[in-house]
């Protein structure tokens, strides 16, 4: 593996959102190996196995390789590229002549990089179009609402480095160890410093072993525990009463709130010693920097914007924020997830986070791009699912999702998808979704193009292009700019450095991330980069927060979370897997990863197994309103009693979960599902 | 630069979260075979400095070079016996088909079919389990990366590159400054 | 044409010679609790492969009468019941070893986990 | 059963209960023997420096030693009653198990047998070499009631003075 004639390219891993950094071994156009670099801040060279799955990926033999038409009658049959783009050009001017411009869906993906996600928008909303969405909506939408509602921005205060000097660190709802594996050496850094680890979740995972006590809450009580720890350092005076005087406010109305909660009733609902809720409450308030790491835990729930509210008001209540070592750490999934929401791939963010019914920014955004107005109001992923359902949408472009397997009930997908005029679906592999497209056109992989990354520590990477993709498949700058082209946006498809330069024009905080300074970096910037010298800021909001007075504010909900526990037969948690990421689209197709886990099984308690006569490996039938699935069961006191575990890597999972939305956030809430369980006796 | 054999291939097994990515990587630097299993910890060979492999070995298959304890490939036969002197099985198999070229005069009798193919059949392909264990990376050190694949690798620093007295005395402080500060200031009235 | 004989007296049960056997003469198998080394068929003059690699000399040049199997009884793992090696490969070990540093009846899953084991109840 | 108890405060950092401990596993048990010996005597007590302090490390015996459980060759195995860990060189492979599982980084490594050392509590001796070679009585080597007693002793006597006057 070492010969000396091959070139080493230094890139980006294309998984999760920790943003580690390899080099790709590539001989005579050929990926044969990877190697690590010891001194990347993200990681120290550290990869997960994922990461070291690379090599293995851009070999697959199931790529997709040239641009495929599906007849009427089903039959698929291979299309050259300027037919392809023709035909979809053709039929979107067609459909928005028909149906007017909110007709067409867009969704676009947080796997490729900031430049595509920019032009993909664009194209979008230069076509009339409102409705651009991607899967942020599935994970970190809450986060993105209420902290820049509270703190003025929806991104990760500190770098994951720091998370080492954290005195004491609250993991809620988060399970770092398996899906984001590289946190885990600075969370086990500054436990042998002596800090004190606190781990918020209703499972036993390998996070949770790291802590010094684990909270093993039922589903869905995240809320009643937050405001439950909060009331305790109300009560202990341990609050932050400086800071909360200096740099916050709103403080008065949370008071009122927290003051009417009962501790004890509030630790018998969440199913916790109320020892442990005064533990937690004492050791995060007391000591000298504390942090909060969270991911779908928090946010995948019915309250999942008032679930993030809570971390950040946890946060201001103590002042534990803008120092090293203390911040909120909302963990993204995906490899650019920041880049896209940061891109405004959302319905209701432009570039920026500029707010679409935010007239006159919107004006200028449009002046920026050369027409007088853009469209507003756009839906969601979930709610243009809906809006097919309704006839309301005619056409969708996918580019890089898997809306059939990761959006919630995948029946209503199915049928949604199979209704529409027009499917394209872009993607590197013939995915469940792809499979119900009209046309598929082969995108290239992230080492087969340049581009930025924005990871979840806010820091943007050059990843720059390794090698050719296999013959017909093109990077998806080339197809949405040639797409662009035909239907008459632009002159000439951009190039990613000049999407870059317009990007530094259009987005104030990544105003200094210049192609020329992050080519050469392998560390990259992190934003807000204001301009050319700007050194990036790690810690954000060390003098004052990213709202107009510099003040944070407390939001408080109205919501009554004790409405949100039911207590019917078994909830249903879905998550991840070390080995798996996200839909499996992509790992189910790899046998160095596949091993590890085959296929889906579904954990339940001891207890629950013998009462409903369950064994190890027997076949159970579970049933939630949105569908029926069958899979096998793996008894472990992993979970508790009552609830059971199924991982989403597989088609099956999402059929079940159910679909009502988060009301501000509109995330669905994955996390709130309930299921009945049958033995299906051979 | 303290000598090769006291630097260690050091295994923190509490930080070990089980994701793999150990067994990964060596498969991926040797080939296909990991000479790495995690079970609660990743377990792979630990370079002993007394090793019973080595004892057991009746050709001198295994030999150490500078600290690291290395299986000779063309010396080695497979036999599978120094699998069972390793305490830690971290001695490890992997079963492979090979190709037999047909050479006119060996062939093998099958008492079964003897009457009806006239007693002769010449198999394709034979099983062999071949025997492999961790090298140290030697190959990625001559190549002057200084880090084993695994402990390159690994996550959540589980497996490091550490030398044995400085290990120990980090351990040490370590024990002072989390366990032993507290219980001072007490002692003393002072606070540090 | 000559053929080979194994001595069932001096054999150990080891995989040598048939990893050694380039023709597929010497073939193992292998079940819970036995594994057989059959010998089928006769191999050309010149090759001795087999005889060099064999531990204990086990392996004569005469011919066989018939196609020979020698069995051995794979004792049980103390800790699990998986099958681990020969009773004879273990003797073997240990008489090398001259004082078994530790029990050799654990096969090799269980030392892995007991490895570890001390340290985390996992 | 009596441990070696440390006074952190008392040390002064003299080393002089490594010396000794070295000294009491040479052959020789004398200092000039033990200079000029081959295997050059290992000590088992450690003096760290750690900002402005000194602080004494002794083995201390665990109940349920990690080091023997972890041992895979029966070469450190502790006595039941008196919960002693001791070492048998014969056995020891060199595989450093005990170094990585022991929390306090007490185990050792000789150069010239390639094996591990550790602290036996000189079975030999009345009290530890280490003990008895302490000049200021930073180690002490009693049961668990006598040392809290002298603890209450030495705490009272810091505070009589003040409530005297």
């Amino acid at each position: 593996m070492m010969e000396k004639k091959n070139n080493k390219v230094s890139v980006i891993c294309p998984y999760c959102g920790a943003g580690c950094r390899f080099e790709l071994i590539v001989e005579n156009g050929k990926a044969i190996g990877i190697d690590y670099e010891p001194d990347h801040p993200v990681a120290l060279g550290a990869l997960c196995p994922k990461g070291n799955s690379a090599v293995e990926l851009l070999n697959h033999p199931e790529r997709l390789t040239f641009p495929i038409m599906r007849e009427r009658n089903g039959k698929t049959r291979r299309i050259t590229w300027d037919e392809a783009l023709q035909f979809v050009a053709n039929k979107l001017r067609q459909i928005r002549e028909d149906f007017g411009p909110d007709a067409v869906g867009f969704l676009a993906s947080a796997k490729v990089s900031n430049e595509e996600n920019y032009l993909f928008q664009k194209l979008a909303r230069l076509f009339g179009s409102p409705h651009v969405d991607h899967c942020a909506r599935l994970c970190h939408s809450p986060s993105i609402v209420a902290l820049s509602r509270a703190l003025g921005s929806g991104a990760m205060t500190n770098p994951i480095s720091d998370l080492e000097n954290s005195r004491c660190i609250l993991i809620i709802g988060s399970n770092f160890s398996e899906n984001h594996p590289i946190v885990s050496r600075w969370v086990l850094n500054a436990k042998d410093r002596g800090a004190f680890i606190i781990a918020v979740d209703p499972r036993k995972t390998p996070t949770t072993e790291i802590a010094h006590i684990h909270l093993m809450i039922r589903p869905g009580t995240d809320g009643i525990l937050l405001n439950a720890i909060m009331a305790q350092i109300l009560r202990e005076g341990l609050a932050n009463y400086d800071f909360i005087a200096s740099r916050t406010e709103g403080f008065e109305h949370l008071k009122d709130k927290l003051r009417q909660i009962d501790i004890i009733k509030a630790a018998k609902q969440v199913g916790v010693p109320v020892g442990d809720i005064v533990i937690t409450a004492r050791k995060y308030a007391t000591s000298p920097s504390s942090a909060i790491v969270y991911c779908m835990g928090i946010t995948q729930h019915r309250y999942g914007t008032d679930y993030a509210a809570s971390c950040a008001n946890m946060a201001l209540l103590c002042g534990h924020i803008g120092r090293s070592g203390a911040g909120i750490f909302p963990l993204r999934g995906q490899n650019n997830v920041q880049g896209a929401s940061d891109m405004g791939a959302l319905a209701e963010f432009l570039p920026g986070y500029v707010r679409t019914d935010d007239v006159e920014k919107r004006q200028n955004v449009a002046k920026l791009w050369g027409c007088d107005d853009l469209p507003s109001g756009g839906l969601s992923v979930t709610e243009i699912i809906g809006a097919i359902l309704d006839g309301k949408i005619k056409a969708l472009f996918v580019m890089g999702e898997n809306p059939i397997v990761s959006d919630p009930c995948s029946a209503e997908t199915e049928k949604a998808l199979s209704m529409l005029d027009l499917l394209v679906v872009q993607d590197i592999f013939m995915t469940e979704t792809a499979n119900f497209a009209h046309v598929v056109l082969p995108a290239a992989m992230w080492a087969e193009k340049s581009g930025s990354y924005t990871n979840t520590e806010r820091r943007v990477q050059w990843s720059p292009k390794a090698l050719n993709p296999p013959n017909e498949a093109k990077s998806d700058l080339w197809i949405i700019g040639n797409l662009g082209k035909l239907l008459g946006l632009w002159e000439i498809p951009p190039q990613p450095e000049d999407i870059l330069r317009e990007i530094n024009l259009a987005i104030p905080f990544y105003g200094g991330i210049t192609p020329e300074r992050i080519a050469t970096s392998k560390e990259g910037l992190i934003w807000p980069c204001l301009d050319e010298n700007h050194p990036g800021t790690s810690i954000l909001y060390s003098e004052k927060f990213h709202r107009e007075n510099g003040r944070a504010t407390f939001v408080t909900s109205e919501v009554d979370f004790e409405a949100s526990i039911s207590h019917e037969p078994f909830s249903l948690i879905t998550g991840r897997v070390a080995v798996h990421y996200n839909s499996g689209s992509i790992t189910r197709k790899l046998p160095s990863l596949l091993r590890y886990t085959p296929n889906l099984e579904l954990t339940i308690h001891p207890s629950d197994a013998s009462e409903l006569g369950i064994k190890d490996g027997s076949t159970v039938l579970v049933k939630t309103a949105k569908g029926t699935v069958e899979t096998v069961a793996k008894v472990s006191s992993s979970v508790r009693q009552g609830s059971v575990f199924m991982p989403f890597h597989f088609p099956e999972t999402n059929r079940l979960t159910p679909k009502d939305l988060d009301p501000i956030a509109r995330i669905p809430s994955f996390k709130d599902a309930k299921c009945r369980l049958l033995r299906k006796d051979k | 630069m303290q000598s090769m054999a006291s630097w260690k291939i050091f295994i923190n097994p509490e930080r070990c979260i089980g994701c793999h990515a150990c067994e990964m990587a060596c498969e991926q630097t040797h080939g296909g075979a990991s000479n790495i299993k995690v079970q609660c910890a990743p377990v792979f060979c630990r370079h002993c400095e007394v090793p019973p492999c080595i004892t057991v070995c009746y050709r001198n298959a295994i030999e150490m070079r500078n600290g690291k304890i290395l299986l000779i490939k063309d010396l080695c036969t497979n036999c599978g016996i120094c699998i069972f002197a390793c305490p830690f099985g971290a001695i490890m198999t992997t079963t492979i088909t090979r190709r037999i070229e047909p050479k006119e005069k060996a062939h093998r009798d099958v008492p079964l079919l003897s009457r009806l193919f006239g007693g002769k059949i010449f198999p394709k392909e034979r099983q062999i389990v071949l025997v492999h264990k961790c090298d140290g990376c030697v190959e990625r050190a001559e190549a002057g990366v200084a880090r084993p694949a695994c402990a390159a690798t690994c996550p959540s620093g589980a497996i490091e590159c550490k030398d044995i007295a400085q290990a120990s005395s980090s351990k040490r402080i370590r024990t002072y400054e989390v366990h032993l500060v507290t219980h001072l200031t007490h002692r003393e009235g002072t606070s540090l | 044409m000559k053929g080979i004989l194994i001595r069932k007296d001096l054999c150990i049960g080891c995989r040598a010679c048939a990893s050694a056997c380039e023709h597929g003469i010497i073939q193992i198998e292998e079940t819970k609790e036995f594994r057989k080394i059959i010998v089928s068929g006769s191999c050309p003059d010149e090759c001795k492969n087999c005889k060099d690699v064999c531990p204990t000399e086990a392996i004569i040049g005469e011919k066989p009468t018939s196609p020979q199997e020698v069995l051995f009884r794979l004792t049980l793992c103390r800790r699990c019941g998986m099958p681990t090696a020969p009773e004879p490969m273990l003797n073997f070990i240990s008489r090398r070893m001259n004082q078994p540093l530790f029990e050799l009846d654990l096969c090799i899953t269980c030392r892995q986990q007991l490895m570890w084991e001390a340290i985390r109840e996992r | 059963m009596k441990e070696i108890f440390v006074r952190i405060d008392r040390c002064v950092g003299c080393r002089s209960c490594e010396l000794a401990c070295a000294v009491e596993h040479s052959r020789s048990k004398t200092l000039f023997g033990a200079i000029t010996e081959v295997p050059r005597p290992k000590k088992r007590v450690y003096v760290e420096y750690i900002e402005h302090r000194k602080v004494p490390f002794v083995c201390r015996h665990c109940e349920d030693a990690p080091c023997a459980k972890a041992c895979r060759t029966g070469a450190l195995t502790q006595d039941p009653v008196t919960r002693i860990v001791t070492h048998n060189p014969d056995r020891c492979i060199g595989c450093w198990l005990c170094v990585m599982t022991c929390p306090y980084g007490m185990i050792n490594r000789e150069e010239e047998r390639r094996i591990a050392v550790k602290c036996d509590r000189c079975p030999e001796r009345e009290e530890p070499a280490c003990v008895s070679a302490c000049p200021t009585k930073a180690l002490v080597f009693a049961e668990e009631q006598e040392f809290t007693k002298l603890v209450r002793q030495e705490t009272l006597s810091k505070l009589l003075p003040g409530y005297a006057s």
